[in-house]
C-alpha cells in the first residue's frame, strides 16, 4: 500500500548521446583566431619595411652611442672608469641551408613590356622566389590578361591556376586574386594579381581563358567573390544550399553539425574532471550524463 | 591485303595466346608446389600463409617499456603536438622514485589515426613504435580507443584482432 | 503519332565506371549524348582550409590523401613548393632518391590508368596483369616509407631516412622485368581490333582547345604539344636526367594510350638512371626546427602523371602555417573537358573518355 | 551401323510418357548439373588466366569438413590436397544465396511482366534441350524386371523432331522476350538501355547465325538434329571439300553463338561498366537467378549445337574428319557420349577464354560487324558450300 501512495519519480530527462554534449556554438574549436596582418607580398611594401627597419636599426644606435657619450661624460665627471664603448649588433646568421627568398625589383622583360603595355594600370610589378608577379588595377584585369594572351612577345597561352586569398585585416581590399599563365611556347611563367574590396564583382576571365570557367566557380564557392559575365556562376564542390564561404578567415575550421562527442569509455573519470574543468573556464554548457 | 587481315584475326589470336599461356602456367604450378615458391599466380593466400610486411611498415601506435619493464615516455609530449589529428592525449605524474615524469594517461585514438609516424619522428627518448598490426579493425567505437590498461587490450600489447600481422621486430 | 523525348540519366555518382564519385549528367538522345555535365564535390574534405591550419609539416599527410593513386607525386609538390617558399637548398641525393621515387610513382598510377580503363573498355584481363606490377612496386613504397598508399614520403629540406637496406636491388629486379610486361600489355591491347575500334577517333580533343581548357599531362602530349613540366620546369633531378617527351598528334584516346605507355617506357629510363647515378651525400639539408616564414607567395607546378599539379602558398611573417594554401588539381582542370569530348557522341563513348582523362576523385574534390 | 537406324518399336501411350518423363529428368538433372559447374568454372578459369586462384574459400580454409586435412597440409607447408577442387561447393552457395534473397520488385514496376520475363527466358533456354540428341541412338534398353517400360529401347535424346534445328532456332530467339519485357517492366532506365540493344543485337545476329547453320542443313539435306549431327561427323556422303565451308561456318556460328548468349565481347545488354549491369539491374533473387541459368544453359545450347554441326558430334575428329578412322577402330571409331560432352567443354572454356581476353564493341560497331561482315560472309559461305553439294 505504502508503494502506490509514494509519489511518483519525475522522469529523468533523456540520455544525451555519448558522455558529454557540448554546447556547439560556444564549443572553444569554433572561436577563430582572426589574422592580424596583411601577408601580401610587395616589393614596395619590402623596401619600405627594410628602409624603417634599417632607419629603426639607425636609431637605435646613435641612441646607444648617445647614451655613451652621456655615461662617458658622467663617469669622467665622477672620476669612475669609463663605461665600455657599445657594439653594434650584428644582425644573427644562421648556419643553416635555406636563403629566405626577398622580393627584388623587377628585371624581367616580361613585367617591363606588361608595364609599357599597360601604363597606369599596373600597380606593382616584382619578382620573388624566381617568380614574376604583375599587380594590376582590379578594373584592368582583362585588358592584362588580354595583353599577356594576344601579344606577340608574350605569349602566355594557358591559364594554369587561378585562386584568391582572404585578407580581413587589410583595409582598402579584402581579396587578392592571382592568375598563374603559363607560355608553354616559352616555358615561362607570370602572375598576375588584382586586389578586390568585398561585394566587387571582377570581370570573368572564361572569354580569353576557357580553363577559368571551374576554377572561377571553386574561387565563388569558396570565397564568395562572384565574377561579371561569367556562364554559370553557381557553387561548385560544396551543396547549393551551403551557408558561407569556407576559405574565409571568419570561418571555422570545423563545419557546423560536426558531432563533439567523444565515444572513448571514461578511464578513472579523468576525461570528465578535465572537460568538466575546461567547461568551467570556457562557461561552456555541459550536461553531465545520466547517472544510473 | 588489309581485308584478309580483317578476316584472319591475327591480332585477337595474339591475345588469346597471351592469356592461354597464363591458364596453362597457373593450372599447372597454382596447386602443385609448396608456399614461397616460385608461384606462377600472384595471389597470398593470407590467413594461412602470413604475410611479410616490410620492416619500415607503420602500423598501431605502441608504447615500449625499457629492459626493467619501467615505461620509457618521459611526457615530453613531442608526439601529441605533432600529431596532425590529435588522437594522442597524455596527461603528466608522478611516480615513486623515478626522476623523469611519468605518463598517468596516454590515450590513443585509433579512429582518427592515419599512421602518419610523425610521433615516432618526434619522439626524442625512442619510447614509442608503430608497431606491424595491420588488422585493426573492430565493432564498436570504444575498440579504437586505447589506453595504458585495459586487458590485452592497450598501448603495451598488440590487438587482439590482428592475428595474422604482427612481424617479429 | 509517336512522343520523341530525350532522356536524361545520371552517370553516378555509384557507378562502376565513374572512378570513385564522379556524377555525370547525361541527356540522352537514343544511345546519342546531347548534354553532358559533370557534377563534382561528392568527396570535398576541405584540404585547402585544413592545411591552413596545420604547420608546414604536418600539411603533408594531406596532400598523399587528394591524389591517392600518385602520393609521392603530391609529397613531391608540396615538399619543394615549401622548401621554394622558405629557400631551401636540398641536398642532391634527396633530389635522386625523389625523382626516382616520383617515377616509380608515376608507373603505379600509370598503371592503375591502364587497368581500369581497359577494364572499362571491357578487356578485364589487362587490370589484374597491371595490378602485379603495381603491387610490386607498393611493396617498394612500403619498404621505404612504411605505407603503400598514404605515403607521406618527403620531409621538408629532404628525407626523413636513406633508401632501406635491398631496395636498389629490388628496384632492378623490377627494371629487368618491367619492359616485357608493358610488351605483354601491348600483345593484349595495342593491335587488338576492338580495342582499336573503341579508342581510335574517340574522345577527341585538339591541341587549341587543350590549352584553351588549361588541360595538361598525356591529354595534351596526345594532342602533339610537348608540354612537360620536367622539361620545361625541371625541379628535383630531372634538369640532370635523360629522356623524351613523348607526343602524338591523333589527340584521340589511343593516342593518349600510346604516349602514356611510351611515358612508362621513359620512366622506366629515367629510374636506370637514378639507380645507376645515385649520389652519395646526405639526404637532409640543414634547416632550423620549426621553420618560421616570412611574407610569400609560390606556386610551384609539378609534372604528376595526370597533368600540372601545382601548390600555391602565401605565408605571413613569422607564420608557422601556410597563411592560404590553394591545389592546382590536374584533374580537376582536365574535366573540365569532358562536355567538348562527349557531346554528340555515343554514351559508351562518355566511359571511354572519362577513363582516358584518368581522372581522381580525391583530388578533383579535395 | 546401329546408330543409323533407330529401333521401331511400338509403344503404348503410357510407355511412351514414362519414358519420355525419364529422359526429361535425366536431361534437366545434367543441366543443373553443367550449369553451376560452368558459373564454378567461370571463377576458377577466369582466376587462372588473371594469375590469381579464382575461389578457395569454401572447402579450402582453416574450417568445415574439409578444415583438418588442409590446417595439416598447410602446416606442412603445402597447399591442400585436392587444392584444384578448393571452392568447389561455391556453386551450391551461390544457389542457396539466390534461392534465399529477398526478391525485390520495384514500386513503380509491372508486376506480372516482371515476373513473366525471367519464366520465359528460362523456358525458351530449358526448352531447346528437348531437341538435342546426346547420343545419336539408343544408349541401353531397360532392363526385362521393371514393370511397364521392361525391354524399351532409352534413347540419347527426348524427342527425335524432324524439323528439330527449325525449333531449336525458333524457340531460342524467344529467349529475347524474356529480356526486352523484364527490362520494360522494371521501368528504369539503364535496364531500357540494356533491352534496346539486346533487342537490336539479337534481331541483328539471328541472321548470320540462321545462315552459317544452313551450311550444315544444305551438306547433310536434312533438318533433323541426329540425322545432320550423324552425317556430318562421320562424312561419308560428303565431298572433302566441304570441310573448307564447315571451317569458316564454324567461325561465323561461333561469334554469333557469342552475341546471341550476350557474351563478351558482346556482352552490351549487361555491358557492366556503361549500363551498371543492363536489363537486370533492377533483379533480384531468384528471378535474377532465372536470368542467370538461361544465360548459361543458352552458353550450353550454343556449344552443343556447335559440337553437333561443325566439331564433329559424337565422333571423335571435327568437320567431318572423321571418315579418315574406320569405324572398325574400337573407341575412336566409335560414337561416344565421352567426345559430345567434351567438345562442349571444350566450347564452353573457350566462352570464359574470350571473355577474359577481348574488350567489348560499342554498340554501333556491333552492328557493323553484324551487318557489314558476318552477314555477307555467311552468304559467300552458303553460296561455296551450295556449289560444293553440288558440283562435286
Amino acid at each position: 500500500m505504502a508503494e502506490s501512495i509514494e509519489p511518483q519519480a519525475p522522469a529523468a530527462p533523456e540520455a544525451p548521446m555519448g558522455p558529454y554534449v557540448y554546447d556547439y556554438a560556444a564549443a572553444p574549436f569554433r572561436q577563430v583566431v582572426m589574422p592580424k596582418t596583411v601577408p601580401l607580398p610587395s616589393f614596395r611594401t619590402y623596401t619600405a619595411e627594410v628602409a624603417a627597419a634599417a632607419a629603426a636599426d639607425e636609431a637605435k644606435w646613435a641612441k646607444q652611442l648617445a647614451d655613451f657619450e652621456v655615461a662617458k661624460t658622467k663617469a669622467e665627471a665622477e672620476g669612475k672608469d669609463a663605461p665600455k664603448p657599445p657594439v653594434r649588433a650584428v644582425p644573427r646568421k644562421d648556419d643553416n641551408d635555406m636563403k629566405t627568398p626577398w622580393p627584388v625589383a623587377a628585371t624581367d622583360a616580361d613585367l617591363l613590356k606588361l608595364q609599357e603595355l599597360l601604363g597606369d594600370s599596373v600597380e606593382e610589378i616584382f619578382e620573388q622566389a624566381g617568380e614574376r608577379v604583375c599587380q594590376v588595377k582590379k578594373e584592368a584585369i582583362l585588358e592584362a590578361l588580354k595583353a599577356c594572351r594576344e601579344e606577340p612577345s608574350l605569349k602566355y597561352e594557358m591559364l594554369a591556376d587561378q585562386s584568391a586569398t582572404h585578407y580581413p585585416a587589410a583595409k582598402d581590399f579584402a581579396f587578392s586574386i592571382v592568375y598563374h599563365l603559363t607560355s608553354i611556347s616559352r616555358s615561362k611563367r607570370l602572375r598576375l594579381r588584382i586586389l578586390v574590396p568585398e561585394g566587387f564583382i571582377p570581370e570573368s576571365a572564361c572569354d580569353l581563358y576557357p580553363s577559368a570557367n571551374w576554377m572561377e566557380r571553386e574561387i565563388y564557392d569558396m570565397l564568395g567573390i562572384r565574377f561579371a559575365n561569367h556562364p554559370d556562376m553557381t557553387r561548385i564542390l560544396c551543396p547549393e544550399d551551403w551557408e558561407g564561404y569556407p576559405l574565409r578567415k571568419e570561418y571555422p575550421t570545423v563545419g557546423w553539425g560536426q558531432r563533439d562527442i567523444d565515444f572513448r569509455d571514461d578511464r578513472g573519470g579523468v576525461l570528465n574532471r578535465l572537460a568538466m574543468e575546461k567547461a568551467g573556464q570556457l562557461g561552456i554548457n555541459l550536461k553531465q550524463p545520466k547517472a544510473d | 591485303m588489309s581485308f584478309l587481315r580483317t578476316l584472319i584475326p591475327f591480332d585477337i589470336i595474339g591475345g588469346l595466346t597471351v592469356t592461354g599461356r597464363y591458364f596453362g602456367k597457373v593450372f599447372f604450378s597454382a596447386n602443385r608446389k609448396k608456399i614461397r615458391a616460385n608461384l606462377a599466380h600472384f595471389t597470398q593466400e593470407y590467413p594461412e600463409v602470413p604475410v611479410k610486411l616490410q620492416p619500415r611498415y607503420r602500423g598501431r601506435l605502441t608504447l615500449l617499456k625499457d629492459e626493467q619493464g619501467e615505461i620509457k615516455c618521459v611526457c615530453c609530449l613531442a608526439c601529441e603536438k605533432i600529431c596532425p589529428t590529435q588522437v594522442i592525449t597524455i596527461e603528466k605524474g608522478k611516480k615513486e622514485g623515478r626522476k623523469m615524469p611519468f605518463p598517468v594517461r596516454y590515450d590513443f585514438e585509433m579512429e582518427r589515426c592515419i599512421f602518419c609516424e610523425f610521433c615516432v619522428e618526434s619522439c626524442g627518448f625512442d619510447s614509442i613504435i608503430l608497431n606491424h598490426q595491420f588488422e585493426l579493425a573492430g565493432y564498436n567505437r570504444e575498440d579504437f580507443s586505447i589506453g595504458m590498461d585495459g586487458l590485452g587490450h592497450n598501448m603495451f600489447n598488440p590487438s587482439p584482432v590482428g592475428r595474422h600481422s604482427v612481424a617479429e621486430d | 503519332m509517336f512522343k520523341n523525348e530525350e532522356m536524361e540519366i545520371n552517370l553516378g555518382p555509384q557507378h562502376p565506371s565513374t572512378h570513385g564519385v564522379l556524377r555525370v549528367k547525361l541527356r540522352l538522345d537514343g544511345e546519342t549524348v546531347t548534354k553532358c555535365t559533370p557534377v563534382i564535390g561528392y568527396l570535398h574534405r576541405g584540404v585547402e582550409k585544413i592545411c591552413e591550419n596545420k604547420t608546414f609539416f604536418q600539411g603533408q599527410v594531406w596532400t598523399d590523401r587528394m591524389d591517392y593513386v600518385a602520393s609521392i607525386s603530391n609529397n613531391l609538390g608540396w615538399a619543394e613548393g615549401v622548401e621554394k617558399l622558405f629557400g631551401i637548398e636540398t641536398p642532391r641525393r634527396a633530389r635522386y632518391i625523389r625523382t626516382l621515387l616520383t617515377e616509380q610513382n608515376r608507373l603505379a598510377s600509370h598503371l592503375l590508368w591502364l587497368a581500369t580503363h581497359a577494364l572499362d573498355i571491357g578487356a578485364m584481363t589487362v587490370f589484374l596483369y597491371a595490378f602485379r606490377e603495381r603491387e610490386y612496386l607498393l611493396d617498394l613504397f612500403e619498404a621505404f616509407c612504411g605505407a603503400r598508399l598514404t605515403t607521406t614520403a618527403f620531409r621538408i629540406g629532404g628525407l626523413r631516412e636513406d633508401l632501406p637496406p635491398g631496395f636498389i636491388k629490388n628496384s632492378q629486379a623490377f627494371q629487368d622485368r618491367f619492359l616485357a610486361c608493358i610488351d605483354e600489355y601491348e600483345e593484349l591491347l595495342t593491335e587488338n581490333r576492338i580495342w582499336k575500334k573503341r579508342t581510335v577517333g574517340v574522345a577527341k580533343l585538339n591541341a587549341e582547345d587543350c590549352i584553351a581548357l588549361g588541360v595538361t599531362g598525356p591529354v595534351l602530349r596526345a594532342a602533339g604539344v610537348p608540354y612537360d613540366i620536367r622539361k620545361a620546369f625541371p625541379s628535383a633531378a630531372y634538369a640532370e636526367m635523360d629522356f623524351e617527351v613523348p607526343t602524338r598528334t591523333e589527340a584521340d584516346t589511343y593516342a593518349r594510350y600510346l604516349v602514356r605507355l611510351a611515358e612508362m617506357r621513359q620512366s622506366h629510363r629515367i629510374i636506370q638512371q637514378c639507380l645507376d647515378g645515385l649520389p652519395e651525400g646526405p639526404v637532409m639539408a640543414k634547416i632550423p626546427k620549426i621553420l618560421k616564414s616570412e611574407v610569400n607567395e609560390v606556386y610551384h607546378p609539378i609534372e604528376a602523371p595526370k597533368g600540372e599539379l601545382g601548390y600555391y602558398f602565401v605565408a605571413e611573417k613569422g607564420g608557422t602555417m601556410p597563411y592560404r594554401m590553394h591545389v592546382r588539381a590536374p584533374s580537376f582542370v582536365n574535366l573540365q573537358a569532358l562536355p567538348k569530348m562527349t557531346e554528340g557522341r555515343l554514351l559508351a563513348d562518355v566511359i571511354a573518355a572519362i577513363g582516358t582523362l584518368d581522372v581522381v576523385l580525391g583530388e578533383i574534390d579535395r | 551401323m546401329p546408330t543409323q537406324a533407330l529401333p521401331m518399336i511400338q509403344m503404348t501411350l503410357t510407355q511412351t510418357m514414362i519414358m519420355g518423363l525419364l529422359q526429361i529428368i535425366l536431361v534437366l538433372a545434367v543441366i543443373f548439373i553443367i550449369v553451376p559447374l560452368t558459373t564454378f568454372a567461370e571463377r576458377k578459369v577466369i582466376g587462372y588466366i588473371q594469375v590469381r586462384l579464382g575461389a578457395t574459400r569454401l572447402a579450402g580454409g582453416h574450417v568445415g569438413i574439409t578444415g583438418p586435412m588442409n590446417r595439416v597440409m598447410w602446416s606442412m607447408g603445402k597447399v591442400p590436397m585436392l587444392s584444384i577442387l578448393r571452392g568447389l561447393p561455391i556453386f551450391i552457395a551461390d544457389a542457396l544465396k539466390l534461392i534465399t534473397k529477398e526478391d525485390i520488385i520495384p514500386a513503380k514496376a509491372d508486376r506480372g511482366v516482371f515476373t513473366l520475363a525471367p519464366i520465359i527466358s528460362v523456358m525458351a533456354a530449358f526448352g531447346v534441350f528437348a531437341c538435342i540428341a546426346y547420343y545419336p541412338g539408343v544408349m541401353f534398353y531397360m532392363p526385362k524386371s521393371v514393370p511397364i517400360i521392361g525391354g524399351l529401347p532409352f534413347q540419347g535424346f527426348i524427342t527425335d523432331v524432324n524439323v528439330g534445328l527449325l525449333f531449336i532456332l525458333g524457340l531460342a530467339s524467344v529467349g529475347v522476350y524474356g529480356i526486352v519485357l523484364g527490362a520494360w517492366a522494371s521501368n528504369s532506365k539503364y535496364p531500357l538501355l540494356g533491352s534496346l540493344r539486346s533487342a537490336a543485337q539479337i534481331v541483328s545476329y539471328e541472321v548470320p547465325l540462321t545462315l552459317s547453320l544452313l551450311v550444315p542443313v544444305l551438306l547433310s539435306g536434312s533438318l533433323n538434329f541426329r540425322e545432320m549431327s550423324v552425317t556430318l561427323s562421320t562424312g561419308k556422303d560428303l565431298s572433302p571439300l566441304s570441310m573448307i565451308s564447315l571451317f569458316i561456318g564454324f567461325f561465323i556460328y561461333l561469334t554469333c553463338g557469342f552475341a546471341e548468349t550476350n557474351r563478351v565481347p558482346f556482352d552490351l545488354a549487361e555491358a557492366e561498366t556503361e549500363l551498371v549491369a543492363g536489363f537486370h539491374t533492377e533483379y533480384s533473387g531468384m528471378k535474377f537467378g532465372f536470368f542467370y541459368l538461361a544465360e548459361y544453359a543458352n552458353m550450353v545450347v550454343v556449344s552443343a549445337l556447335a559440337t553437333a554441326f561443325f566439331l564433329g558430334g559424337h565422333y571423335l575428329l571435327p568437320f567431318g574428319l572423321q571418315r579418315f578412322i574406320p569405324a572398325t577402330v574400337p573407341f575412336l571409331g566409335q560414337p561416344s557420349f565421352i567426345f559430345f560432352f567434351g567438345k562442349i567443354l571444350f566450347i564452353l572454356f573457350v566462352f570464359l577464354w574470350v571473355r577474359a581476353t577481348l574488350p567489348r564493341y560499342r554498340y554501333d560497331q556491333l552492328m557493323d560487324v553484324g551487318w557489314k561482315w558476318l552477314i555477307p560472309l555467311a552468304l559467300v559461305n552458303l553460296f561455296v558450300a551450295a556449289i560444293i553439294r553440288y558440283a562435286f
